[in-house]
């Protein structure tokens, strides 16, 4: 049923435990985003050295899925290049969008490809709770556009 | 109220597979079939400008759109038809009066008060209005049982205070807010007193007369009618000194290229073509509340809100934001499940044909004083039946297991 | 276009006894079963509130409420849908537009260039903008063939001029505005330039690209669509610079208790619930009009005006107030008929069973610019058919007989 | 035909030649109405001495309905006592009104109780007309109102 597929157990884990949470006194880039149609906010702080994202810190308040979503990419984003991160997101983007192109991820070999962040394929069955699950990304690529200029 | 829910199409539609328990209608209300055909019959049959009438069509028209002028008027005890303004919705209705009333008179240091339970179309203009003239804004806050608290008030209460605006209800917590006593007290300094009634016109029998307010807006389609109209109503002499804030065709007498006359009240604050349709679905509203009786609809209101509050007190981990006493409260309860944020629950509930909102509901600056981030919100209307509320109590209990509260 | 006419209901009827020749569609439309059962179908099937979609009828709602936006920016060639914003109609886009630009910007002595041929629609919101800010209005007159005269233009592109706004065709006349050599002039001056396409977007094929305006403004009830909405649609940085003029829900990202942050573009302009169930019609009366094409509705209205204006030049006495040039106008004439008052002319066509308009139509300044008190007004849309013209011109010598005129 | 009725040679021939054309230099009460919804206007100009309007003069613009009604308004009024044109006014009111009382004029004898008036009955099947028909007597009511302050 719907519904099981996406309330996993690791994405509740995930919600109820976010890694990384808290800011970084050392920060690089410090990035907000906010979904203004529920109100779910999501804040980063990357500290990034040679191109390498050394240390992540989030913060947030919202749903399950967009705590979630946050919480799994700084687990997958910490200690990769910013080529990696960039890679990463596409993957994921590919993975939670409807139309565009084929699912990376391997059902065969089941967080081969995303890791945890596979548990939110469930949320496709669900299009208005897409952009919960998207909104820790597009503050990531508000972050890295930062980093960049 | 049982038998109501045949004349409302909507509610025979299976949502998700499962049965439709529509628990939204502080967002919006469902319309009855007499409602949806007045407007299809109006444009099938006598779809026509207003005002301008040299032939038949529109001459039908525009008795139709000043016949609901006038059904509005009695419904809310207005002396006069002539005391009823078209608007697009209570939004459109705040702003006309931010404008019309507080552009031209507000003064540095005038004072507005609010309560911090305002809907946002009861915050934001005034926020806009005083920024362009100087005035400020202050607030009375909420007591434990979420009541508007007027230990206060009078630290508010003197010749700085021009404009008193206030929610007849919470679309929030349900809160009935204090009228009568914010009247009176805007009365003793001659401030003007405003009531967002976008939810009490809908759900409490009201008689301007009685209340003594000065102005009084709400909407159309949270009380069975169509969306894009809503209502203005205002004290004769308000509405005479208020300046239009639109200005266009239908609200003038006269035009020159440089300056222009305004046409009587009314129809000075209706610039333009008026949602023509809309009012004549609003006035098949009218009648159907009426023929139910506003007393029968808060009864049956408060009887299902008593049957909520009971089944929900009986889900763990689930708490109520709003009064617990039904006489101060109406049919909207907002809640918080353990720690599900409400997105989830209203995602929930939705795989179970349960339709709640969940978010801020348009209240930002009360969520932050209730330091809750959203919360889920099940609202009702005369249709609305133990049935619903208990498809809702099951969906809650679904969330729960899927969330594995113990 | 001879088979348009099954889908509008209303053409069906009789009025006082005779076929309804309805000659009116300046004013308002008609609309096919097309648009009728469209919004209908919103409510009996999925009428929502939109944009907080928790639950699936929201999801449904918010869907079409934004499907119908994009119709819209494709329908006038808009580049993306964020740049089209619902209004209640076009006197609502043109007051958005002179608070939202005006209050702010303008200053003592700064001009606004206007037409006299403008609805009023058009002139007083510039006139309450100007007492508000100290700018003054100016005006373009007209040719002997009731165009705009350009000839004067240059004496009032300065730097003082900070607007134009001019009709894309008059009401009155039927003037096809001068909008190509007015965005010119703008454009050397840094002016803001303004369309009211409240009669050109029904009627002729348009471009927002190719126009090269800033603006436009236009109404959903003229083009087949209900009453109560119509959009506005600006270049992205005219929107993204332009000041909301009404406050509320749904226009925020966040509110505080004495500030707030507006929402991206279009949803700044979109205080409160929006017309919902009349963005779907809207909606719906594009896609009527998709699928007859725009060139073949203009060559229709070309057909048509010239037949008109061909038959009325048999009808003595008869002097038609507009251009003879069929290029240089559209399906819009106004005419007086010997000495008989238009009223009167009016009158008569009603009970031989033909809708025309008689009166100042919303444009006194025009009225006393031509020096005529009113006029009598025929005006034509898709479905309108010769046979149409025909009993309009039986129903003139009808009134010629009345009135003794031999 | 109710065509006919309304548009009675009587009323064309006020219509076209009104009676009492013009300005009164020594009036002593002076009136304007108007009709926003169809922009008729209608002025007047009364000389009244003891309780008597001893002259009148009319200006106008509008259809045929408004301007006739004025102009036979004109000729009834003249040299009337206040009462009397109170009297007149009340029963034109009741002669043009759907519902508000018996109709008195006497068909048997046409004009013996309204004059000219009486042609305006025509105007009762044509419901939005009625308002032109009253401008000059709501004008009329202005200036007695002035009149008595
Ligand atoms: C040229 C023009 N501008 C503006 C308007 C005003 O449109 P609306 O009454 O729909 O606001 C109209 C129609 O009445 C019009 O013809
Ligand atoms: C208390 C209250 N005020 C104002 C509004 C705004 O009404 P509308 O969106 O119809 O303009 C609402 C509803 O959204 C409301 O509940």
């Amino acid at each position: 049923m719907a519904l099981e597929e996406l309330y996993r157990e690791v994405i509740l884990d995930h919600y109820r435990h976010p890694r990384h949470k808290g800011t970084l006194s050392n920060a690089d880039v410090h990035a907000e985003g906010l979904n203004p149609s529920c109100g779910d906010e999501f804040s980063l702080d990357l500290a990034i050295a040679d191109g390498v994202i050394t240390d992540v810190a989030t913060q947030g308040q919202g749903c399950s899925i967009s705590q979630a979503s946050g919480s799994m990419m700084a687990d997958a984003i910490k200690g990769k290049t910013l080529e990696e991160v960039g890679e990463l997101a596409h993957k994921f983007r590919v993975m939670m969008s409807i139309d565009e192109g084929e699912n990376p991820v391997d059902p065969a070999r089941p967080g081969a490809v995303l890791g945890d962040l596979e548990a939110l394929q469930g949320v496709r069955k669900f299009p208005v709770r897409i952009k919960c699950a998207d909104l820790p990304w597009t503050t990531l690529a508000d972050a890295l556009s930062q980093a960049e200029s | 109220m049982q038998q109501v829910r045949a004349d409302f199409p909507i509610l025979d539609r299976l949502v998700n597979g499962k049965r439709l328990a529509y628990l939204d209608s502080s967002a919006t209300t469902q319309k009855p079939s007499q409602v949806i055909d007045a407007i299809s019959d109006y444009y099938r049959v006598y779809n026509s400008n207003v005002h301008r009438g040299a032939h038949t069509l529109a001459a039908e028209a525009t008795i139709a759109y000043e016949d609901a002028r006038t059904k509005i008027a009695q419904f809310i005890g207005a002396g006069s038809s002539n005391e009823v303004v078209f608007t697009k919705g209570t939004t459109n209705g705040m702003n006309l009066i931010s404008y019309g009333w507080g552009l031209n008179r507000l003064r540095e240091g005038d004072r507005i008060l609010l309560t911090v339970m305002e809907h946002h179309a009861n915050v934001v203009p005034w926020q806009i209005i005083a920024k362009h003239t100087g005035a400020e804004l202050v607030y009375l806050e909420l007591d434990e049982d979420y009541r508007v608290d007027l230990s206060n008030l009078d630290r508010f209460v003197d010749d700085r205070l021009k404009i008193i605006s206030v929610s007849g209800m919470s679309n929030v917590t349900g809160t009935i807010g204090p009228v009568p006593q914010l009247v009176e007290a805007a009365r003793s300094v001659g401030a003007l007193m405003i009531v967002d009634a976008a939810q009490s016109v809908p759900h409490l029998p009201t008689n301007v007369a009685e209340i003594g307010a000065d102005l009084l807006v709400f909407s159309a389609h949270k009380m069975l009618g169509p969306t894009g109209i809503g209502a203005m109503w205002g004290r004769p002499e308000i509405l005479e000194e208020m300046d239009p804030a639109e200005g266009g065709g239908e609200m003038i007498t006269d035009v020159r290229l440089y300056e222009s006359r305004w046409a009587p009240v009314p129809h000075k604050f209706e610039a333009g073509t008026p949602p023509i349709a809309q009012a004549v679905g609003f006035g098949a509203a009218i009648d159907y509340l009426d023929k139910l009786g506003m007393e029968a609809v808060r009864r049956h209101e408060v009887a299902i809100t008593r049957y909520a509050l009971d089944r929900l007190s009986e889900v763990p981990d689930l708490r109520v934001v709003g009064p617990t006493d039904l006489s101060a409260r109406g049919g909207t309860i907002s809640f918080e499940l353990g720690d599900i944020h409400p997105h989830d629950v209203a995602t929930i509930l939705d795989q179970e044909g349960v339709a709640v909102r969940a978010g801020h509901h348009c209240a930002k600056p009360l969520m932050r004083y209730l330091e809750v981030p959203a919360t889920a919100r099940a609202s009702f209307y005369v249709y609305t039946t133990e049935e619903d509320i208990d498809q809702l109590v099951t969906g809650l209990y679904r969330a729960r297991d899927l969330f594995g509260l113990a």
